[in-house]
């Protein structure tokens, strides 16, 4: 890196990280909009679950649901996962692996629930 | 056919060397590599909750306690709520460091240090309650995998905190330089990744493991 | 020049190979070309349908490089020379053509076989049954190194030697009492894990009688390669003569003496035992003992002093 | 919380104690003596000729992305070594232990080497041969490659990347130390579950394995990161995806299998730890654990690995056909999909190693469907291999004919994979030694391709070629052994012989294991013609020098720069015109036209923090093996307040001033007209660069001085 190159580097001179974009991103309107959803969404499913409000089927549907939401709420607010262009390799990389995710747990449980369904029948004395 | 020769430039008047460029932008590099290796650390999750997920039939506890008993969603909740608040300081001392206020990052990192203790002092209380209650992870398959992908998340809590005070100290020792802004960008991205996989955590492993 | 130096260093040892081959392709050393029973059968006529189709494919492809190698040498003036050309869609089409409609070809074979040798229910076997057939059943329990065939319409049980009547589909449960080995019968049946605490299954057909050999195909610990039985296939006559056989001897198993029998043990002078009673259950009582956490383990001496260990086991086995 | 050991323990020195020392062994105690003379002799050298300076200047604390890929690749060949002599006495032990009447030595029953002891030997040769040769030599190879084909400095991180090497050498080092304090695992390279368990497996043995796989996997971890992100975000001016040399695709697709599957072997290997340490029951038989989930999770990352291996392999083919066939690579595009479809795929195929578990028909099926799927892509690249010679003009090279070994070598194994990936046919050959011939021929693929990398990329990194007569013997010979050890290897898996057997009961297979120990006589030769063509290369070196263009037909960006490659890869960075930037260049008679103006350059600074904390990893590794808990504490703590310190002194770099680039480049060029006609005179051009926006927020802290190292890593030959 040359001396001889500041001048090049206009009003937004390398001198200063504080105007990188990645610091200018944060906001603290979307951290609390992050915390205050994922906050509730974990207290309704907290309340739900305590209380046994609903049948368990249904009550692992709604859990379920507010954790995706408030994932989704924490991914795009905390984390700021979105197509802008200084993020959109992080964004390129979650994408990549988020069916890695899937696949690992989900392949994994198929296999499993064959496996334990064909090796482990129910015998006299278990419970 | 000729492939890609056509796209080329004219070799006459083409650029061949570039001494105007000046290499990379340091501190996105580093937060990228730091993004990967948070999704790499999302996949050692991932295979923990495969584990977790094989290990967490009734079998699996075979006979011992299971979550159902001894899970208490609004203690865990409690620790919830530590989190996430934790998470929040930590955002607003970020806001701080856009405003070019030392003290209000400071004091951000503070906040978020003092939570998240307080986040992994209910924890250390609830596994330490279990073990008086004989559930450690050898009373069952089942709850090894419980106890051990719980404490797993614990312990990145724990080298998070470690590198809170890391953090308070360059910020106040070396200032806003280019590695100090990087790495609180870099931590930004791993504490609030906590938040994230503990989501997971509660719904699937406390929440979940209470209502079979 | 050089190569016909690496041509005459390399005949005699390809000779050697090809003798080798010849010599000995009629002998039915090749187990798995040479299969006896209906499992083994029907893996044979799978491995044939596949390799039929890839060595196609395969053979081509090597046989196109030699050609390029021969034809566009450099030098020879063979071939013509396109500096620039790196590119055809029609060529593209085939090269990704050809391995498409293969994969999708075997994969039909793939799946239909994968039904057909499913070792919980083999169709191969099971669709000639009715359920008045005649069968026998085999609890098969795999120890530190021995296996013991359990013959639980016979109530009783055979040490380390299989056998079974001709003409008579047999149905396997197999466990094992400490770790994760392999049941396996080259020319009668493919392997399947023999797991502790956990019960899979597999089955066999077969109408040819002979002796054949039976494999620990996993690896078990420091006695796998002694952990071999041999399985003799009878006619249904000598089966029931075998039974009284066994009926006949003074050894018998009991829940307390399988525990001894469980232990650790290199079987290097391969001993067969025969056990006129065994308790019924036996299988389903070792799985329940495994599953509350019961092991045998192996004793430290023979991981930490291996020379002292082997001495030890020669001592005492010196029969 | 902690497990009862059988055996003793102190709070001093854990389970270590002299009776761990193995030196009533036959074969460990004349091995142990040899190793000690020839460190001593090692040492005795370096200290005469007085190189420690040198050693520790240029070596041992250095950052460049060139001597951390020579040391990766120097660890690979002397693991492969190592690997091979275990490889040598298995065979050995086969061919001897044949019958019940073969004789047995040294307390053994049969051959020479009692069963927990061939347990071992085997183990070590799996993992050696996976994890410590085939992985370092292509993690070297992307690390020297890669920077300089997209005409990068260095790479994102070159700390990094030394901490990347030194964890793997502390890796290394562990498994070495386990031959001769205490024993090493005697299940398997990956490991059975529940054998590796605390009753089955008393000893420090699979300790050492399970801590030697964690610092591996560590330590590509990081490196898996640097490579990645080194591509996305290092790339010289010019340089668009579609630009890239396919070398860099293939790394970039292995790269981010690395980076998602290792986790994955972490995870499992952890369990394993909180079974044996902690008792926990993830894959015991009892109190619910499942041991069928070790093998599950050990394969999901086992597989992708087995695609993170062979992806760079298959890039190295990609890069020597189309310089030995003067034409470029066919279907390129096809290539990149076919190796990101390779990766993909990688995902959906783990089951395929345990078909029988019994896990049931639809199970199985998916699998087996997923996994010929594989068969897709593969074929697509030989297919684009073979039509690049298509049309070409071939040399047939001691490089190419490697490139040409690998291609038919793939043609094998990929025939003997599609027969295992139906499980019709798996049922026979799992588990026997077909399957071990098969995963042989594909590392062979690997092995192949880096002795083919090693004699093409060796001009560029030392600046002179490497003997081809003695290159080429190598390859033959090495050929022969591969033809003699593996035909018979699938003859015998034919005949049902199953894998790791100490004992061989069957003597059909005798007259084969007596041809495979011949394959390894001749693979032995091999490995002489190896050194042989090390000592003759150097010794020949300065008639064997060469310009930039070593190969006279290159094409890509990095045979445009120096060989030997100096530290600063390029004195000004490349603007990139085309898909093959040397090939264009050369065809439009430009290749020797220099930069008009040098500018200073900016590099980071050398550290031995890099080699301390290496240093520190197999400290704790060995403490954990042997349980010394204070020890472990010590050195973790040691190793947390290491990074801590080196991060708040950061590394400000240093500056190359263009006056001394443009001396060191004078010199350069100086040197390679001397030896290379081709370099031409060297012309000052270029259009310059204009209208690009300056890249912002490089380092706000800048250092003033200029103390540049020596030049690249060949500069002392």
């Amino acid at each position: 890196m040359s001396q001889a190159h500041h001048g090049h580097q206009g009003g937004h001179g390398h001198a200063d990280p504080i105007l990188h974009p990645e610091v200018q991103m944060s906001s603290g309107r979307g951290y609390f909009s992050g915390f205050l959803i994922s906050t509730l969404l974990m207290l309704i499913a907290t309340f739900l679950v305590s209380s046994h409000a609903a049948p368990p089927f249904g009550l692992l549907l709604v859990i379920t649901v507010c954790a995706g939401i408030s994932i989704i709420a924490q991914i795009y607010f905390l984390l700021h996962i979105d197509i802008s262009e200084h993020n959109i390799w992080n964004t390129v990389s979650l994408v990549a692996f988020i069916p890695l995710f899937v696949l690992t747990i989900g392949l994994t449980w198929w296999m499993f629930s064959q496996l334990y369904l064909r090796t482990m029948p129910p015998m006299p004395g278990m419970h | 056919m000729s492939g890609h020769a056509s796209n080329n430039p004219d070799p006459k008047t083409a650029v061949l060397w570039d001494t105007e460029y000046h290499g990379h932008d340091v501190i996105s590099t580093r937060s990228l590599g730091f993004f990967m290796y948070l999704l790499s650390d999302g996949m050692l999750f991932a295979t923990l909750f495969a584990a977790y997920g094989v290990l967490s039939y009734q079998h699996s506890y075979f006979g011992g306690p299971t979550p159902a008993d001894f899970v208490k969603p609004w203690y865990t909740f409690s620790q919830t709520i530590a989190l996430f608040l934790s998470v929040l300081a930590y955002g607003m001392g970020m806001t701080a460091l856009k405003r070019r206020s030392r003290g209000g990052l400071i004091n951000g990192l503070l906040g978020a240090f003092v939570l998240g203790a307080l986040f992994l002092v209910l924890d250390v209380h609830d596994v330490m309650d279990l073990a008086a209650h004989g559930i450690t992870v050898a009373t069952s398959g089942g709850t090894s995998a419980f106890i051990i992908l719980t404490q797993v998340h614990a312990a990145h809590i724990f080298f998070g905190l470690l590198w809170i005070l890391v953090m308070i100290y360059q910020v106040l020792r070396l200032g806003f330089t280019t590695d100090t802004v990087g790495r609180l960008l870099s931590l930004r991205m791993f504490w609030h990744f906590q938040a994230v996989i503990w989501v997971f955590v509660y719904i699937f492993v406390y929440l979940w493991g209470y209502m079979s | 020049m050089y190569m016909n130096k690496v041509w005459r260093l390399a005949a005699p040892w390809m000779a050697l190979l090809v003798g080798l081959w010849s010599s000995q392709a009629d002998a039915g050393i090749f187990w798995i070309f040479d299969p006896k029973g209906v499992m083994a059968d029907t893996n044979l006529k799978y491995m044939i349908i596949d390799v039929l189709v890839m060595g196609a494919i395969v053979g081509i492809t090597a046989l196109l490089v030699v050609w390029f190698m021969w034809r566009y040498h450099k030098g020879k003036n063979r071939g013509s020379y396109h500096p620039e050309w790196s590119h055809s869609n029609a060529i593209e089409v085939v090269v990704w053509g050809i391995p498409i409609v293969a994969v999708g070809f075997l994969a039909y074979f793939a799946v239909k076989g994968t039904f057909e040798l499913n070792p919980y229910n083999p169709t191969v076997i099971t669709k000639n049954m009715t359920p008045q057939s005649q069968r026998v059943d085999v609890d098969v329990i795999a120890t530190d190194w021995q296996w013991l065939f359990v013959y639980p319409q016979y109530h009783m049980a055979v040490a380390n030697e299989l056998v079974l009547p001709v003409d008579t589909p047999a149905f396997f449960r197999l466990t094992s009492t400490s770790v994760t080995s392999g049941f396996f019968i080259p020319q009668l049946v493919g392997m399947i894990d023999v797991m502790p605490g956990m019960r899979t299954k597999n089955a066999l057909y077969t109408t040819h009688v002979g002796e054949y050999q039976g494999i620990c195909s996993d690896y078990a610990g420091a006695g796998t390669s002694w952990m071999t039985f041999k399985t003799k296939i009878v006619p249904q006559a000598e089966f029931t003569q075998w039974v009284q056989q066994v009926k006949a001897s003074p050894k018998i198993m009991t829940e307390a003496s399988f525990d001894r029998y469980a232990e650790p043990y290199i079987n290097v002078h391969h001993r067969v035992a025969y056990f006129s009673q065994v308790p019924d259950g036996l299988f389903d009582h070792v799985m329940m003992e495994v599953m509350d956490g019961k092991t045998w383990p192996i004793p430290p001496m023979m991981t930490e002093n291996m020379v002292a260990y082997m001495a030890k086991q020669s001592a005492e086995h010196r029969d | 919380m902690l497990v009862d050991l059988p055996g003793g323990w102190n709070p001093l020195l854990g389970r270590l104690a002299w009776s761990q020392i193995p030196y009533d062994n036959p074969i460990l105690a004349p091995l142990f003596v040899a190793v000690v003379l020839g460190g001593i002799a090692i040492v005795a050298l370096i200290t005469y000729y007085g190189k420690w300076g040198y050693l520790w200047k240029e070596w041992l604390t250095t950052v460049d992305h060139k001597k951390l890929g020579v040391m990766y690749i120097i660890i690979g060949l002397v693991m492969l070594f190592r690997g091979f002599v275990d490889g040598m006495m298995i065979r050995t032990q086969q061919a001897w232990a044949v019958g019940p009447d073969s004789s047995g030595v040294f307390g053994a029953l049969h051959g020479y080497l009692t069963p927990f002891h061939y347990g071992q030997v085997y183990t070590a040769h799996g993992l050696i041969m996976i994890l410590l040769a085939a992985t370092p030599l292509l993690v070297g190879f992307m690390n020297i490659i890669v920077p300089i084909q997209i005409g990068a400095r260095d790479m994102a991180y070159p700390y990094l990347n030394a901490l990347g090497l030194w964890i793997t050498a502390a890796g290394a080092a562990l498994i070495m130390a386990s031959l001769f304090i205490g024993n090493f695992a005697h299940n398997g390279w990956f490991g059975y579950a529940p054998i590796f368990e605390i009753q089955y497996s008393p000893g420090v043995g699979v300790d050492y394995w399970m801590w030697t796989l964690q610092l591996l996997a560590l330590g590509t971890t990081l490196g898996g990161i640097n490579l990645l992100v080194t591509i996305i975000k290092m790339r010289a001016p010019g340089m668009t995806w579609f630009r890239l040399p396919i070398f860099v695709w293939a790394s970039l697709s292995a790269n981010i299998i690395a980076l998602t599957s290792f986790p994955a072997l972490q995870v499992a290997l952890g369990l394993v730890a909180a079974d044996r340490y902690l008792g926990a029951h993830f894959f015991t038989a009892g109190l619910g654990g499942n041991l069928m989930l070790y093998t599950n999770l050990f394969w999901i990352w086992g597989h992708p690995e087995v695609y993170f291996v062979i992806l760079p392999a298959f890039g190295m083919m990609s890069e020597i056909f189309p310089v030995f066939s003067e034409k470029p690579l066919f279907g390129y595009i096809t290539m990149v999909l076919a190796s990101f479809a390779i990766a993909g795929v990688s995902w959906l195929v783990w089951l395929h190693h345990f078909f029988t578990m019994g896990a049931g028909p639809d199970v199985n099926s998916f699998f087996s469907v997923a996994t010929m799927l594989v068969g897709i892509p593969t074929g697509v690249k030989v297919f684009n291999w073979a039509f690049t010679m298509y049309r070409g003009r071939l040399t047939f090279t001691a490089a190419m004919l490697w490139a040409l070994g690998a291609l038919f070598l793939l043609l094998i194994g990929g025939l003997t994979g599609m027969m295992l990936a139906i499980p019709a046919i798996n049922y026979m050959v799992h588990n026997s030694v077909f399957v071990i011939a098969h995963f042989h021929s594909m590392l062979l693929v690997i092995v192949y391709a880096v002795f083919g990398s090693v004699i093409f990329w060796f001009p560029k990194v030392f600046g002179f070629k490497l003997d081809e007569f003695w290159a080429k013997t190598m390859f033959w010979l090495f050929t022969g052994g591969t033809v003699l050890v593996f035909v018979p290897m699938y003859m015998l898996g034919f005949m049902g012989m199953t894998r790791r057997l100490d004992y061989v009961f069957n003597t059909n297979w005798h007259p084969y294991l007596l041809v495979m120990e011949g394959g390894i006589v001749v693979y032995t030769l091999s490995v002489f013609a190896f050194f042989v063509l090390l000592y003759v290369s150097i010794r020949d070196r300065v008639k064997n020098r060469v310009g930039a263009d070593a190969w006279g037909t290159s094409r890509s960006l990095e045979w445009l720069t120096h060989s030997p490659v100096p530290f600063y890869n390029f004195a000004v960075t490349p603007h990139v015109n085309a898909r093959d930037e040397a090939a264009w260049r050369r065809a439009n008679g430009i290749a020797a036209v220099q930069p008009a103006k040098y500018v200073d350059i900016h590099m980071p600074n050398n550290t031995p923090v890099a080699l301390y904390i290496g240093a520190l990893t197999f400290v704790l590794g060995f403490a954990l093996t042997w349980r010394i808990w204070w020890l472990c504490l010590a050195s973790l703590v040691a190793i947390i307040v290491l990074m801590i310190v080196r991060s708040y002194r950061g590394d400000p770099g240093y500056i190359v001033t263009a006056a001394e680039l443009e001396r060191m480049e004078r010199e350069a060029i100086a040197r390679e007209r001397q030896v290379d006609g081709s370099a031409g005179e060297p012309v000052v051009g270029g259009a310059p660069a204009v209208g690009r926006p300056a890249m912002a927020y490089e380092r706000s802290d800048l250092p003033k001085t200029s103390t540049p190292p020596s030049m690249g890593p060949g500069a002392h030959h």
